[in-house]
This record gives structure tokens, C-alpha cells and sequence, in this order.
């Protein structure tokens, strides 16, 4: 890679070059936010196959990824996404099914995962989900667990505090770190080298990016060092994390990304109905997906009129008075 | 004065909120109950949201906690990691007030938003957690919304998501727990509350026009109905507010 | 506290309501930036005493507070101060006379600490310091963490991760959390409600301000809310975490502060000639503490045209050029 | 051509720093080293402060790590907590190089910089260990620098402050540590590295004018001096670059 073109790389390469079958993944934003999807809906045309996929609240992407075929094992916090599908419907379906293999875990727990991952320690501690099914109930049993070595050997372990009762906790829940092989993130300005400006709500995306082996940010808009560097308190990733920065605009697209562009209520309506029935499920795919050379395809077959709509005011960082019926 | 269900579901937990509390929201109801409070018993509360927004200036309303609605002129806008640490601190936790929703509570308010069935093969499969169970867990009252049907109302929860009074008296605080618990079951026939002693729920209102019997028939376990008084409907201004102010374009109610 | 005015007071009422003889507390900054150097002087001004502190690397602030007479007890990873003062210098007297006592840590250990306070949890793993002294020795006695339930049971305490050898780390050291009664912090900009934004490095301050009990924000400049809440990504500490707020402008002096001032070399050199003499230095207090009424005393001391040469180059953040020898 | 000590031992160290490594910076000689590196053999070596500044533009010398200096055109400033995840999480971690000063040094490179006497009465009290012993712990190479006088050099530190390669092979593994420890140690008379089997000392290379007895007699240890070579001084283009690119006003050097 040249200095002059740092790590920037195609989407379609930067896929291949990373994310393969069987591998481990986590993908940034949070239900209708700042999901990667262009990074996702390459990963479907790609058909990779075999993903185990770490998620907290990533609602759309993950949804298209089970959608997709490309995922058979997931450990998650929540399968929702804001009015359209209260309950992410191919994970529903999915899991209703017994299609994808999935273990259960808690927002913070899984915030807590990744954040562990990325300072390189085995576990952090909570007070989360004592007495509950969280705990009590493993989506992969000790056996599976024992044979892989890419799966910590407990879900979660009880611990009675060796520091007796400091801080009024006796006892607390270790929550095993996660280290994805690939992180995917979308965020509103990157350089060439990786460092990133997110804005709005970072979810957990920087600890998701930190914990990874590998990093690839696909961004709104492609900006000068200098233009970050002007101001590094604000840019949560520096470069070293990073392997392969992909410009893509609109490239959360349908989901919202802060001060560019809202979610389309539009097209997520519109997906939930093909999302309840498999048939036109496969034909979304086929039309939306398979059907284009990439994201831009994509948003070619939407239309500017839509996307237009979409544009976030600069006042409200959101398309202020769209119509989310 | 004319209201609807889901208008006085909303009044009912808008009057569980203090002035001052810091208010865990959801999205739909839960948070236009939060909004709403603002304007009538709780003008200093603040708004939270587990994705790492505080204190937001909703002119409009959020469809999900990671809307960009959330984002707006927020006192902060940080992460899962802040947000979750706010209400497992007791410093900021123990002024938090948890507003949730379940497809299932049993007497002790234990709560499942995971699956219907078998967790492995389920009938049903929900959303799942996100972070309710951690609510349930750090903060010291909490608020529930449900559906008054007999099957959403079982003996036993077929997944244990986020945690109640578990076992009835003590066994919160013996499993690990934080001190706390839900304080409050909002339905659309009802409001439930929870014994002090026995850690069981009773009733504690009925709306009017239905009855504490009718109520009985839509759950699965008894509760005590001896306590139960007829609830306030709401007032004109509880209703002008809801209607004109906090959802005007009628998005949620 | 009437809405109007928020949280603001006075600096000497907010350390005469919040800093008690006996208390915990902790300062922000990192040697010779940023340091809360107006409250810590309002600290030794008010004669408080018998504080426990904890400290990363607080340089300037901690040693005043040593050589003020107000510390009796000291948790800390270093105490040095750039050029100087390579070891702290009333810290070394103090430590080598016996006058307080004191127990070592590393700079990330006492991060996590305040980090694990700051989440509400016990203690948090860390791989620092295995086979070391800082282990092996500890400053408080068995005997006196059991008999003061405002320090914990054990220094560190060496667990087997119950995660096997997850992470490839088969055993970790616990710190245990931090909460102070008190945190004491300067940052750039607050509004009248508490809410911070820092500029440049943020040290440990988020988490020693989140950890504590009541925080105390000093700033160089207090702003309309609106301000702040037009890029609320940027505000590190929300509101909902201060007790009080107090506007002082230099209040970091003679540390720096991020795009306002320089640290004052000059100042500085001079200091360190009366710290390393019991009786120049009791004339140093006598003079630049106890003989003025506030920070603004100290200020006028010092002189305009002193306080002129460190101000900030906007493009720079610090006083370029500034004769540093 | 004529050099200070000082500067030998700048050059020595940043011939040390490998292209694309990241290195973990004090202030002072150890920055220098850095700095020098970036015009020498490291162009793309990226320097990061344990306070959290990342790659920042030295324009001017800082004087601390926390000095407003370091924050300038930084790719990044974040805390404590990021930069020493960074070096403690093994993604990033395996690139990072650290270099280290102390009062004492053993035969394993075991480092002092809290005390010399007693611990809890001691005869001079130090810094202590600020990062140097979560670097220690946590990087695969370090660089220590060292002034090389007996005192300097015990037979054991009074404090174990930051793990060298504590009592000898395996023992930082057994102990819980990364692998890892010092991988050369420089003074104002040459530079010592470690055996790869048996990780004791050993004299790499005496600077022209001394001899490896005479650092012998600077020493409490005795170390293997058969491998001991003569240092290249620095060049003439190594000199000009510390002492026009790096420290013209000559702050450090």
C-alpha cells in the first residue's frame, strides 16, 4: 500500500481481503443509526458464509446479515428496530426456525464485552443480570465451547468479590472480552489512514473498532489529516486501528447517519413487508442486493427524490418534519 | 373528557416520575409518559437514553433510542458504556428511574422480552434484553408497561429476562442484585404495585369503566385486589399537554 | 440553588462545603497541565487537613497539597513534575520523613481504579504489574484496610481468570474502584449547570469526576448552555455528575490549560527553589497562599506581563516559543 | 567530528526504533531518540504518550508528557485509559516499543524508579512507577536508559518497580506477564542487551574512548563481555539531525 493512497481500498476488496467464511464480525451503529450497510450488503453479495456475529443493539445490519444467509452463529443483546420491526423479523424467523445458532446477552454486558476486548484483558466485572436467563441459559453449551477455541469456555461466570464487600458488592458477573477478527464501522469523516470523527452517539463502535484484529471504515466523506487533526480531542480512533478506510456516501444508508442524512422510513416500511414473507424476501435480495454492482446501485434503484428527502437539516443534524408514518 | 387507553396508560406512569429523577426511556409510550412529566410533576427530570444521550431537546419524537432526535442539543452525547455506567454507579443510578416494556411479568415482576416457549426452539422470539435487564438489575424503581392478557401474565415467565423481585423478599439482594425492583405495572386496564412485605403485586388501581374482577380474569395468578381504588383519568391539561405538546403529529398515541 | 444561577458559587464556599478534614479526593490534570491549581490553593488556604488522595501523576497540584500540610494520606503512580521537579519535591521530603504515608500504584492501575469507581464496579482487571513490588509491598497495612471501611481490604489481589486461558491470559490483577468523596477538576469551558468541555488530553478527569460523590468544576470560562449543546459529543462530563461550578479564569495556573495559557516555566523554576527549602517555602505559602484572598491574588502577584508571555497561540494551543529553559 | 555523550547515547537508541513501530515516549532523551528516529531509520514510527496523544507534530520539545505540546496535530488526544489499552491489548500492543529510564537496573533488567533504601523509610524517594511498569508489562521490546555507575547497577533493586525479565527465563510468563522485557540497555558508556537463553546482561558494545573493563568497574554484576564490540559513533548526518531537526534550542541535549 503507497503512502499517497494510505489504506484507502474499494469496498468489494476490502471484503475480500478481510471478512471470510466462518469468520468472527462485529458491525457498528444501533438499530436505524450509523450501521455499516454497504459494508453489510457487500457481505451478502459476497454470499459469506458461516459468520459467528457479536452484536449489541445493531439492529438493521444484523437483520439483512441473517436475512443474507451469511450468519450461523450470534451472540446478541437485542434483535429490534424502532417501529418497523419491534422484533428484527429474518432474526425472528430465523431463530424461530433454529436456522442460526444464538446465545443472549445484555446491552451493557456486550458494551462491557468489547470494551474488555479492547483494553486485552479475559473479562470485565457487573452487576448486571443476576438471578435471570441471561445467566442461566447458554446458547452454546460447555461442550461446543470447550472444542472451540474462538469461544470463551463459560458465558458468564459468578464471582463472590475479593475484596470483600467494597463498593456494597459482594458478589459480581464476569462477562468474557470479545476480539472479532473484523470490525465494520460507518462514520461521517475519516482520513486516509484511518483516524475517525464520529458524530452524535459513538454507541459502542469505537471499543467494537479497539478489539478487533482487523478494521475496516467505510466514511460519508474522505477528509484531509489536517482537517482532524485540527481538532484530535474529537477523533475517538486514531489511525493505528484501522486496516482499510472505503469512502461511501450515503453508506449506512437506510439507516440514519447524524447530521448527513436520516433513516428512510420509507424503505424501512417497505422492508418489513418483504422481510415477513420469504418470497419477496429473496426478490428484495435479488433486486436490491444481488441486483447491483454495489451500494451506489443501491441508491440508484432508491432515487435521488428519496434521498433527498432524507437530508439532514444542518440545524437538527435530521431530516427535521420527514414523514416517519 | 374523551381520552383514549394508551392516553391514560401514559398519564399513569407520567405521575410516577419526581421532579429531579434522571428518567431511562425507551421509545414509543415509555418515553412520551418521560416528555410528558416534564411539563406536569417533574419539570427538572432528565431523559436518558441507554445509547449515551442525556438529557435531549426532543422537538421531535425519537423512533428509536439511536435516532438522531436523541442526538439534538443533548447535554452529552456518549456511548452504551457511559450510559450503563450511569445507572450501575449509585451516585447517578440511584436517582434513575427505569420505564420498560414486556411481553411477560409474573407476580414478582420479573420480566421476559426474550421468547415465548422454549428459549432454544421458541413459539414466539422478542427482541431479546437490550438493556432492560441492566435496568432492572442497577436502578431502584422501575416502571412497567404491559398488555392486560391472561397468557402475558403467567405463573412462571418462560424466560427470565430482566430481573423482578425473583423469588419474593431478600432474593434480589442474596442473588447480587442492587436494592430496587419495579414500583409500578401500568396496563390498559390497571395500575399494579408491589406489596412491601410479600414482594408480590397487587392491585392498586382500575380504570374506570372496567373492574378489579375483570382484571383478575386477564391474569393467569391472583392478586390482591383489596387495596384497589379507581384510578384519576387524566385531566384536561394532562391531555392537552399529551396532545398538543409532546405528540402533536400523533406518532406514538 | 436557584435555576437561574445553577450550580455556581464561590471558590471558597465550594471547598469549604464539599472538602472536609478527613475526606477522599482526588484532582485532575496530569504534572504540569490542567491541574484544578486555584482550588487546590483554596485547599491549603482554608488549612483543611488530613486528606486522603488519590493520584495518577497529579503532579503540581498533589505536591502543593503535600507541601500545604493537607495530606496525610497518599495513593499515587507518580510524583514528578517534567523538568523542574523530576521527583516532586515537598512530596520526597514528606515521603522521606516519614510525614505521611503513602502507597504506590501505576498510572493505568490508578485509571482503572477511578474507571471501575466511576462504572459502580468492585475492581477491574488489568496484566500491570505482575511480579513486582508495587504488588508485593503495600503502604497500608492489613490491619489498617480492615479497621477503615474507606479503604479496601486488599492492595491488589492476583485471581486466575476463570475463562482459562482466554485472551492467552490464564491469570490477571484486580485493582479495586476508587470513589472519592470529592473530585476536583478544571476544564476549559462548563455551563452554569455542570456540564464540561475539555479541549486536548482528558487524562483520568472523566473517570475521577464520574467516580466521585460531589464534584467540583472549576473553568476558564463559563458558557450558555446552548453552546455547549451544539456539539454534544464533544462535552466529555454531563451535568448530572457536578455539585458545584466555579468560573475561574487562570485557574490552572501555573499549570497549563489547552488553547488559554502555557504552564509558566518561570514560575515553575522559582518554585521548585523554595520547595527544596523548608523555610523559603514556608515564605513561598506565607506569600503566594495565605497572603492573598483568592487565585486572583496569586494572579496579580505574579504580574500581567508574566501571565501575557504564556498565553496560548490559537494555531498552536500553547505559548510558541515561550523560553522554556 | 565531535559529540556529547548525550547524543551518543540519543542515537544509539533510535537506531534501535524499527519502521512502523510505535513508541512509547517519557520527555527528555527518550523523546529525542524518537524524534531522531522519525529522520533516520523509522519514517513511518509513530510516537504516543501514555496521557493519550497519538502521532502528535512536535513543532517544539514538551517538557512532560501531559504538556499541551504533545496534544498539538495529534491524529488523536483521548486519557490514560486509551493509550495504556493500547499498548495492553495485543493488536496494537506487539508494535509498540517502549523506552524507559530508572535509578537502578539488575542483571534481568528489572528497574527502580520508586525508592533506594526502605520502601516505607527510604534513603531517596523517586517518581515512582507512573506507566513505566504497565509498559514493562505489557510491550514486547523496551529500550532503558541508564547512567552507568555502580550504585546504578545492584546485584538487586531496592524496589522492583518495572519487570525486566524478573529472576530469569520463563519466570515473567509464570508470573502472569506478556513476554517481553528490555531488549537493550543504554548508557553513557555503551550498550548492554540480554541473552537470549539465559536473559542475564551482557555487554553489546563500549563507545569508542572506554573500554569494557572500565564498564565493568561501573557495575555491582558482573556481565559476559566476550561479545562486547566497539559502537559506530554517530554519523555526520545523525548529528545534524538532532541538532538542527530535532533540539535546535537545545532543551534536552
Amino acid at each position: 500500500m503507497s503512502a499517497d493512497q494510505g489504506k484507502v481500498m474499494a469496498l468489494d476488496e476490502a471484503i475480500r481481503t478481510y471478512v471470510k467464511d466462518g469468520c468472527h464480525i462485529s458491525i457498528g451503529g444501533f438499530t436505524v443509526s450509523r450501521n455499516p450497510m454497504a459494508g453489510v450488503y457487500e457481505i451478502i453479495r459476497q454470499r459469506i458464509r458461516d459468520i459467528h456475529c457479536y452484536a449489541h443493539s445493531n439492529g438493521t445490519g444484523v437483520d439483512e446479515l441473517v436475512g443474507g444467509g451469511c450468519i450461523s452463529k450470534l451472540e446478541i443483546a437485542y434483535g429490534g428496530n424502532a417501529k418497523q420491526a419491534p422484533t428484527c423479523i429474518r432474526f425472528k424467523a430465523a431463530i424461530q426456525r433454529g436456522e442460526i445458532q444464538f446465545e443472549d446477552y445484555t446491552n451493557y454486558q456486550m458494551a462491557l464485552r468489547f470494551h474488555a476486548g479492547a483494553m486485552g484483558v479475559p473479562f470485565i466485572a457487573t452487576r448486571s443480570s443476576f438471578g435471570t436467563d441471561i445467566v442461566n441459559k447458554w446458547g452454546f453449551s460447555k461442550d461446543v465451547r470447550k472444542k472451540d477455541p474462538k469461544i470463551p469456555d463459560n458465558k458468564l461466570v459468578v464471582l463472590d468479590s475479593p475484596f470483600g464487600n467494597w463498593c456494597n458488592t459482594s458478589k459480581v458477573i464476569l462477562v468474557p472480552a470479545i476480539t472479532p477478527d473484523v470490525t465494520i464501522i460507518h462514520v461521517q469523516k475519516a482520513d486516509k489512514f484511518g483516524t475517525c470523527r464520529m458524530m452524535g452517539l459513538t454507541y459502542a463502535d469505537v471499543d467494537q473498532a479497539k478489539a478487533a484484529r482487523n478494521v475496516i471504515v467505510t466514511c460519508e466523506e474522505l477528509v484531509e489529516s489536517k482537517e482532524l487533526r485540527a481538532e484530535p480531542e474529537y477523533n475517538q480512533i486514531p489511525f493505528i486501528h484501522v486496516s482499510a478506510v472505503v469512502p461511501v456516501p450515503f453508506g449506512a444508508y437506510p439507516t440514519a447517519c447524524y447530521r448527513y442524512y436520516d433513516y428512510d422510513p420509507q424503505y424501512l416500511n417497505q422492508h418489513s413487508v418483504f422481510a415477513k414473507n420469504d418470497k419477496l424476501y429473496r426478490e428484495y435480495l435479488d433486486k436490491f442486493i444481488f441486483g447491483v454492482k454495489d451500494h451506489q446501485g443501491l441508491l440508484e434503484l432508491v432515487g435521488k427524490v428519496q434521498l433527498e428527502k432524507i437530508k439532514a437539516d444542518p440545524r437538527t443534524g435530521y431530516a427535521t418534519g420527514l414523514d416517519r408514518k | 373528557m374523551n381520552y383514549t387507553l394508551r392516553e391514560m396508560m401514559t398519564i399513569m406512569a407520567a405521575r410516577e416520575i419526581c421532579d429531579g429523577d434522571i428518567v431511562f426511556c425507551g421509545t414509543g409510550i415509555s418515553l412520551v409518559a418521560a416528555m410528558a412529566a416534564k411539563y406536569i410533576t417533574a419539570p427538572n427530570s432528565i431523559i436518558f437514553f441507554e445509547t449515551g444521550a442525556i438529557d435531549s431537546e426532543l422537538e421531535e419524537i425519537p423512533m428509536s433510542v439511536a435516532d438522531p432526535r436523541v442526538m439534538y442539543s443533548a447535554a452529552s452525547n456518549g456511548g452504551l458504556l457511559e450510559a450503563f455506567a450511569t445507572m450501575q454507579n449509585r451516585i447517578t443510578g440511584d436517582r434513575v428511574i427505569g420505564i420498560l416494556g414486556a411481553a411477560q411479568i409474573d407476580k414478582y415482576g420479573n420480566l421476559n422480552s426474550t421468547a415465548i416457549g422454549d428459549y432454544f426452539k421458541p413459539v414466539t422470539r422478542f427482541s431479546g434484553s437490550g438493556g432492560a435487564c441492566d435496568v432492572a438489575s442497577f436502578v431502584p424503581r422501575y416502571l412497567v408497561f404491559m398488555q392486560h392478557e391472561k397468557r402475558k401474565f403467567p405463573k412462571k415467565v418462560d424466560y427470565l429476562t430482566s430481573p423482578g423481585y425473583l423469588d419474593g423478599p431478600g432474593t434480589r439482594e442474596k442473588a447480587g442484585l442492587m436494592p430496587g425492583g419495579p414500583t409500578a405495572v401500568i396496563t390498559n386496564l390497571g395500575m399494579m404495585r408491589f406489596d412491601e412485605k410479600t414482594k408480590e403485586m397487587y392491585l392498586a388501581h382500575y380504570y374506570p369503566g372496567t373492574t378489579p374482577q375483570k382484571i383478575l380474569e386477564n391474569m393467569e395468578f391472583d392478586v390482591d385486589i383489596s387495596r384497589a381504588t379507581e384510578a384519576t383519568p387524566p385531566t384536561e391539561n394532562e391531555l392537552k399537554i399529551l396532545r398538543e405538546r409532546v405528540d402533536p403529529h400523533k406518532l406514538i398515541l
